[in-house]
């Protein structure tokens, strides 16, 4: 029980009459990358909202470390050492990559007013400018993040979320839109933000490379249930993965 | 509204003078920044008082402005009922200076709070909404406290009118715009000290960061409607400074000059500034300020070149008087 | 206050209540018409209604044209107007940085120029009015008393919304209309033009504002800042939902209503308070207004 | 065969971020072409610059042999070209069959225009059941059909399809694409945007694959189904 | 760095001019030269509220030009310079601020618009400087009397509503009056004097207090009709009054409706926006001028503004109703002029004021300054008016409000 960082019981969600998710469960163990995988419209999304705290599940519990954060209002969640990327990017436009992390670092920065006015907090600018740093951000520093090309947004998206100083890093479609150099760079930064740092990843992935190479596990959801789970190896041959992949066809070919 | 407003706002921190986050300083902006000191301080040597009046009117909208800037410009919530806070921010003062005798710098902290006070109150309600609600509902607000300044005769003088008795430190009394310049001016510096302050600090990203994206606010550990309010709460206690500010120098208020009028003459100068820019909100009401003193002179036509120069702003120079002066002579050297 | 007294005023309220708060509701159409396809509260609505009713006032007393000639020709340069101005100012807004405040902006810049021409022409002064389609006559309703001008007033009011709706529900154009308003992409994925959809939304919203200046300029009288009234159309809209065409004219019947009953159970010093009251109300209550669609979750 | 669309190094960005670089592709007529890559690659940004959405920075986008990509949106719809966008793109608070109206707006035959709606109803017999009914209740699956119909009213000469399966389980999934089948058959030319690259292959001739707004891959669809890259781009192997 | 040696050139500047400045102020009595005397005129000459001021100062303005062309005052023509108030304090106390400071005009004679007027009651009193209003009645800035401010020259509000009830307890013997008014500061004068009048005459008054902005006045009306009054007593502005004047006569009001002199701006307008003179059958107006407008005691005020305005007199609505009410603040300033003799200070001027009396021609009753009292007029005139003919009702009617200083 403990070595689960993230536990999610029995999770159903439904919009209206529609039910998006079907009483789904995942355990996510700590120190590990975790992907979480599906066709379009299969529930990969609202799953993930909901672990977020930014959709409430209809029924069902999440557990962080143990603890029943179901009720978390989301913008604790990143006290609680939970942070989260946006599938079609949430940056802050016309701020500066530079503010945007900052803004990242915000929980790190005590709640006194003396931090709250002040323009650079100790410690924190140095953690900002390092992270910058690892994420090759650095040369944009004073760009506004939406005068960024796509790549580089994701990065900035990834890298004001480790400014929070997760223990667990939830990711949903990092590699959308990558090129294939970048979605590159991308696999040895989360490995080694796992294998070094043991920062614990769940991510919702379409880039079967990036989850084929990088995931420790991966858990398969269609049509708001979960149909396979297991390594990436064991995952790709199932055969009603292929088959909700590439339709029946093609999984015979 | 579809188009968000955080969409045309220009980059904020780069924006501020001498705050680049770059290491070279541009000459010309250290050489705007010297002039307007110089200027500052020189002006009561140079003019007539009738110059310090407009100069000390032109100032408390400069903090009037800077108000609404924190709210809309920082923080990209449409509130429409600054005046009301103006309007709570003189009449709390005068009334500390009138009925208790109080030194006016702790009317002026009063005002400030009391004005604060009922934005946090206002704010909390009016918040649950967003967009044209919130920006209609501080609407209705505005109208009905400017009832409440009319009517609320034993308090505000109803349609009488409120006298001001001179602002007083000790034995010190202001009695001309001459001696209240020099208190008007520091309290303007001190204001815009403060929201540089604000802006550059983890407050001011954190409204930022609810203007530009709330979702991403929320993710990022930003209480967002904690950081609404307090946004609400601070353009609040700027508007009833600046009404202290009022009347330290004014001698008489009415409720006439506290309606929707005087909200959307500040929200004009913002705009035709630039919308969230610290400088655009400086300027735009220094700018604009002086364009309606100079119109009263051209009285036939005022309206219809007031209402040309409104349009004409937004049709040719929509991003503000600073970003089309940059355009036009910085000749896009900015990356 | 007597049982017998409280019936009457009850009576009352709701009958002058319904008469303008017709009015009401055809600015709060006007508003909200505008609103729905361009999401622009239009500032300049109150002078809108204004300059109709100065051209009106014009061809009316100063050149005697019959009123079967002053009415359509007001309602036709009120619509040529509003049009233009969507197409020749508010376009260029909009294409130089289509943020809705600059647009709100623009139509304030329009209100304070129709204003100052209005002025400019000498006729602003003194509050005016153009003689009533109809002799008005006193008629007791229950204990109600109105006028024959104030039925030809409700009655007008109702078959030009009822065009309208009619118009919005059945006629290409109004079915355009809408489509912009409920999803402007795929409205121009059918081949919708936008450019004249506005235009002529804009057209129309002048239309009506033209029929209600008609309406009321007999019964308010015009200065140059009578457009103030459209605040209680502002109100209406509110009330109704803001996006809400029936709730726009529920709202308008509500607020003039409301209007009349705080007037004559509390003090008639409250008259101008009712309407923002009213707002801060069902705001706080229902925040979406009487009629005003879902709120919907913004997807992540 | 003569080509009825042909984009020849089309670019376009959305602010400075640069959506689509030197994107060319043929849509031969009576055919249908399939359009696929993974999500953010750019193949509805392709879209829409045909639909005039979207301005084009460079290139050149000609229809039937006409360059359109100065023209706007209406008189695209006008000249035959039809988008059937992605989602849930109906009028939620119109009826369906305001809705089927609405797609055929810019078109003055009304006898023809009933006879189509006929023709629509035909094809999607669900939509006959549902006339009064207001768009936004229908289910997703119906809400497709919808979208589909209401391109059809407008009389097409080139259909563009953005993710019709999106969503949908197996079953409308294959109602779907068998309708299109029908279509085409029925002498419609198709350019389909598919991430469900299996059913997108299997219906069209030929198809291009986009990666990050460029041109990856193109080639004959079945020749691309038995192509590695193809299973590797879908399923990392 | 040029900058630096443009900041110390502009300083020196600025400070030789400052000392050139304060040099030529002390020599003399400001705006006084052996030729000249400025005057500094203020009011609404644009937006909203231009109709209370634009000809009343073109009206003052002819008339100092008539006093110019006749030789002027003791040797000197009278220069003026016209600012515009905007009829909004914070404009009008600059306009006073920049005529005084700036323009260093010798007095004022402005002001059209009440609330805002008071606003400059404080700076003037300070600043020493005689101030004749125009029309304002302001009687916030005339109670307490001070030194330097006069005006009422039409009429001060107190007298407005003290009179009317007045008017009626004598002339039409209502014990129970119907009192409608504004709940701006016009408003809260006219009541004070109203309720005070009453009460010595031992007048009931049922008061209904509407803003000027009011669409709908049915509900105070119906209100009003309830508590049956013997008269109905109108103190708001022209608009809301015909508004009521119509909607009383719909509601089949038939009692003597009076309408006091703030309402009566255009009265052939008024028939007009009532619409129907059946609703004029029992209609009184008050006048605060000697004659009904165009009358032949005061024909000549408007002959002389169609001589010197001729563009503007051709205007639709011009002169503006208020256009004679520029006359008399005119004369009483250059009769205080003449009586401080040909070495004047503005101190001299003031004392002039302070016990001026005389008889304007134009208003209904005298200007008269008293030891306690800066109201110029205070006298009202009735007039029974059927739409058609004004018929003067004889004897005059007086507020019993006395300031209790």
């Amino acid at each position: 029980m403990a070595d689960h960082l993230l536990q999610v019981d029995d999770l159903t969600v439904k919009f209206g009459g529609l039910t998006a998710v079907n009483r789904f469960d995942i355990s996510v163990q700590r120190g590990t990358i975790h992907a979480l995988i599906g066709p379009n419209g299969a529930g990969k999304s609202t799953t993930f909202n909901c672990i977020s705290r930014f959709y409430q599940p209809t029924t069902g519990r999440i557990l962080l470390d143990g603890a029943d954060v179901t009720n978390m209002p989301a913008s604790t969640m990143a006290r609680l050492g939970v942070a989260r990327t946006f599938q079609n990017l949430e940056l802050f436009g016309e701020l500066t990559v530079f503010e945007n992390v900052m803004i990242g670092a915000h929980v790190h920065a005590g709640g006194t007013w003396r931090n709250a006015l002040s323009a650079r907090p100790a410690g924190v600018v140095e953690h900002v400018e390092h992270l910058l740093e690892r994420t090759g951000l650095t040369p944009y520093r004073n760009t506004s993040a939406r005068n960024l090309d796509f790549g580089h947004q994701k990065l900035l998206e990834l890298a004001r979320a480790l400014a929070i100083r997760p223990r667990l890093l939830l990711l949903d479609e990092p590699a959308a839109g990558l090129r294939n150099r970048e979605i590159a760079a991308l696999d040895a930064l989360l490995t080694d933000l796992c294998r070094r740092e043991g920062i614990t990843i769940l991510l919702v992935e379409h880039v079967m490379q990036l989850v084929m190479a990088i995931s420790d596990r991966v858990t398969v959801l269609n049509f708001g249930t979960k149909i396979a789970e297991g390594t990436p190896e064991e995952v790709r041959n199932d055969p009603s993965v292929i088959e909700a992949y590439l339709g029946q066809e093609m999984a015979h070919a | 509204m579809r188009d968000k407003t955080a969409a045309v706002l220009p980059r904020s921190e780069a924006d501020l003078p001498g705050l680049s986050a770059r290491s070279s300083v541009p000459l010309g902006r250290v050489a705007l920044l010297a002039l307007a000191v110089a200027t500052l301080a020189l002006l009561p040597f140079a003019v007539t008082g009738y110059v310090l009046y407009i100069a000390n009117l032109l100032l408390v909208f400069v903090v009037l402005c800077l108000g609404l800037h924190l709210v809309i410009g920082e923080s990209g919530q449409f509130a429409l009922a600054h005046a009301a806070f103006y309007g709570i921010g003189i009449y709390t003062s005068g009334l500390a200076g009138n009925a208790f005798g109080w030194p006016f710098p702790l009317s002026m902290l009063l005002a400030g709070l009391v004005a604060g006070a009922v934005g946090v109150v206002i704010g909390a309600v009016a918040l649950r909404m967003r967009d044209i609600y919130l920006a209609l509902a501080t609407f209705a607000f505005g109208e009905a406290m400017q009832w409440v300044f009319l009517n609320w005769d034993q308090v505000t003088g109803g349609p009488n009118g409120l006298r001001i008795s001179p602002a007083r430190l000790g034995a010190f009394e202001i009695l001309s715009d001459r001696q209240a310049y020099p208190v008007v001016v520091v309290m303007t510096v001190l204001m815009l000290l403060l929201t540089i302050l604000i802006s550059r600090s983890r407050l001011g990203r954190s409204f930022r960061a609810v203007r530009e994206s709330e979702v991403a606010a929320m993710a990022m550990g930003i209480p967002v409607r904690r950081a609404k309010i307090t946004a609400f709460g601070l353009s609040a206690f700027f508007a009833g400074v600046a009404g202290s500010m009022f009347a330290t120098f004014s001698t008489y208020i009415h409720p006439d000059s506290l309606g929707f009028q005087t909200t959307i003459l500040v929200l004009t100068m913002i705009v035709v500034g630039g919308l969230g820019s610290i400088a655009g909100a400086v300027g735009g009401a220094i700018v604009f300020g002086l364009i309606s003193e100079f119109l009263r002179q051209t009285p036939s036509y005022q309206e219809i070149i007031y209402g040309l120069i409104l349009i004409g702003f937004m049709m040719y120079a929509p991003r503000g008087l600073f970003a089309f002066i940059r355009d036009k002579v910085g000749g896009g050297t900015r990356g | 206050m007597t049982l017998d007294v409280a019936f009457l005023f009850l009576q009352q309220g709701i009958a002058s209540g319904l008469i303008v708060g017709s009015v009401y509701a055809l600015l709060a159409l006007a508003i909200v018409v505008i609103f729905k396809t361009s999401e622009v509260p239009n500032f300049s609505q109150g002078e809108m209604v204004m300059a109709a009713g100065y051209i009106a006032l014009y061809l009316l007393v100063f050149q005697s044209l019959p009123l079967w000639i002053v009415m359509p020709a007001t309602i036709l340069a009120a619509f040529a107007g509003a049009a233009l101005f969507r197409r020749l100012i508010l376009n260029q807004v909009a294409r130089a940085n289509g943020s809705p405040v600059n647009l709100v902006i623009a139509t304030l810049g329009l209100s304070y120029v129709l204003r100052g021409f209005v002025r400019q022409t000498g006729f602003g002064d003194t509050p005016r009015s153009f003689p009533p389609v109809v002799e008005p006559e006193s008629i007791l309703i229950g204990q109600a008393s109105v006028t024959t001008l104030d039925l030809v007033i409700l009655a007008t009011a109702i078959v030009v919304m009822a065009a309208f709706f009619w118009m919005f529900k059945y006629t290409k154009t109004g079915r355009a209309m809408r489509a912009v308003g409920m999803n402007p992409k795929a409205a121009r994925l059918v081949g919708v033009d936008l450019t004249r959809i506005h235009m002529i939304v804009w057209g129309l919203s002048g239309g009506i504002s033209a029929v209600a200046a008609l309406l009321i300029s007999p019964k308010v009288l015009m200065t140059a800042d009578m457009g103030s009234i459209v605040t209680l159309g502002f109100a209406a809209a509110i009330v109704g939902g803001f996006t809400s065409l029936p709730g726009a004219v529920v709202g308008g019947f509500l607020i003039g209503i409301i209007e009349n009953l705080v007037g004559l159970f509390i003090t008639s010093r409250a008259i101008v308070l009712a309407p923002f009251l009213a707002i801060m109300l069902v705001l706080v209550i229902r925040p979406q207004g009487l009629f005003g669609g879902r709120v919907e979750i913004k997807k992540v | 065969m003569p080509d009825l669309l042909e984009l020849t190094g089309v670019s376009a960005s959305y602010g400075r971020i640069q959506a689509l670089s030197e994107v060319s592709l043929r849509v031969p007529e009576g055919r249908v072409v399939a359009l696929l890559g993974s999500n953010g690659a750019g193949k509805t940004t392709t879209l829409n610059t045909i639909s005039r959405l979207v301005p084009v920075t460079s290139g050149s986008i000609r229809f039937d042999g006409k360059p359109i990509e100065s023209w706007a949106s209406h008189q695209v719809v006008e000249g035959g070209v039809v988008q059937v966008p992605e989602g849930r793109e109906v009028f939620q608070d119109m009826s369906v069959c305001e809705n089927l109206e609405m797609g055929a707006y810019r078109r003055k035959d009304a006898a023809a225009i009933r006879a189509d709606f006929e023709r629509v109803l035909n094809y999607f017999p669900k939509l006959r059941e549902r006339l009064q009914q207001r768009a936004g209740t229908l289910s997703g699956g119906e809400q497709q059909m919808l979208l589909l119909g209401r391109a059809l009213m407008a009389r097409p000469r080139l259909l563009l399809l953005d993710e019709p399966s999106l969503g949908l389980s197996p079953v409308l999934v294959q109602q779907i694409f068998g309708i299109i089948d029908r279509l085409n058959k029925d002498g419609l030319t198709i350019l389909l945007v598919e991430q469900n690259a299996a059913v997108a292959l299997t219906c069209s001739s030929y198809a291009y694959i986009l990666e990050n707004g460029e041109m990856a891959l193109q080639g004959a669809s079945d020749q691309l189904r038995r192509d590695d890259s193809v299973r590797r781009t879908y399923l990392g192997h | 760095m040029t900058s630096k040696t443009t900041q110390v050139w502009l300083g020196a500047a600025v400070l030789a001019a400052s000392l050139v400045h304060a040099s030529s102020a002390s020599a003399q009595e400001p705006g006084l030269t052996d030729k000249t005397i400025k005057i500094g005129m203020f009011s609404p000459l644009s937006g909203a509220n231009m109709a209370y001021g634009f000809d009343v100062v073109n009206a003052a303005k002819m008339y100092y030009d008539k006093v110019n062309k006749e030789g002027g005052v003791h040797g000197r023509t009278i220069e003026l310079v016209v600012e515009d108030d905007r009829c909004n304090a914070n404009d009008l106390v600059s306009a006073v601020k920049k005529l005084v400071e700036q323009d260093q005009v010798f007095m004022l004679n402005g002001g059209s618009c009440s609330a805002a007027a008071v606003a400059a009651k404080d700076y003037v009193v300070r600043s020493k400087i005689p101030w004749v209003m125009l029309n304002a009645s302001a009687d916030g800035a005339l109670y307490p009397p001070t030194d330097y401010i006069f005006g009422a020259y039409s009429i001060s509000q107190y007298a407005v509503g003290g009179s009317v009830v007045d008017f009626g307890k004598q002339h039409l013997k209502a014990k129970k009056i119907g009192y409608i008014n504004h709940d701006d500061a016009y408003g809260a004068w006219n009541l004070e004097a109203a309720q005070a009048t009453a009460k010595e005459l031992g007048v009931d008054l049922a008061v209904e207090s509407i803003n000027p902005n009011i669409t709908d006045v049915t509900a105070p009306l119906i209100k009003l009709r309830a508590a049956n009054p013997d008269m109905i007593a109108i103190t708001t502005y022209a608009k809301p009054a015909a508004l009521i004047i119509k909607k009383a006569h719909e509601l089949g009001i038939t009692k003597p409706i009076v309408l006091a002199v703030t309402g009566t701006a255009n009265v052939s307008q008024l028939v007009d926006n009532v619409g129907s003179k059946d609703a004029l059958k029992n209609f009184y107006v008050q006048d605060v001028l000697a004659d009904v407008p165009g009358g032949s005691k005061i024909k000549w005020v408007y002959d002389m503004y169609k001589e010197n305005y001729p563009d503007l007199a051709s205007k639709p609505d011009h002169p503006q109703a208020y256009m004679p009410y520029g006359i008399a603040p005119a004369m009483s300033v250059v009769k205080a002029l003449k009586d401080a003799g040909p070495n004047p200070t503005r101190e001299k001027v003031a004392e002039a004021l302070r016990t001026q009396k005389f008889d304007s021609g134009v208003m209904a009753g005298p200007i008269e300054f008293g030891p306690n009292d800066r109201a110029a007029q205070e006298s009202t005139i009735y007039l029974k008016f059927d739409g058609n003919q004004q018929t003067l009702v004889p004897g005059s009617f007086q507020s019993r409000w006395k300031y209790k200083g």
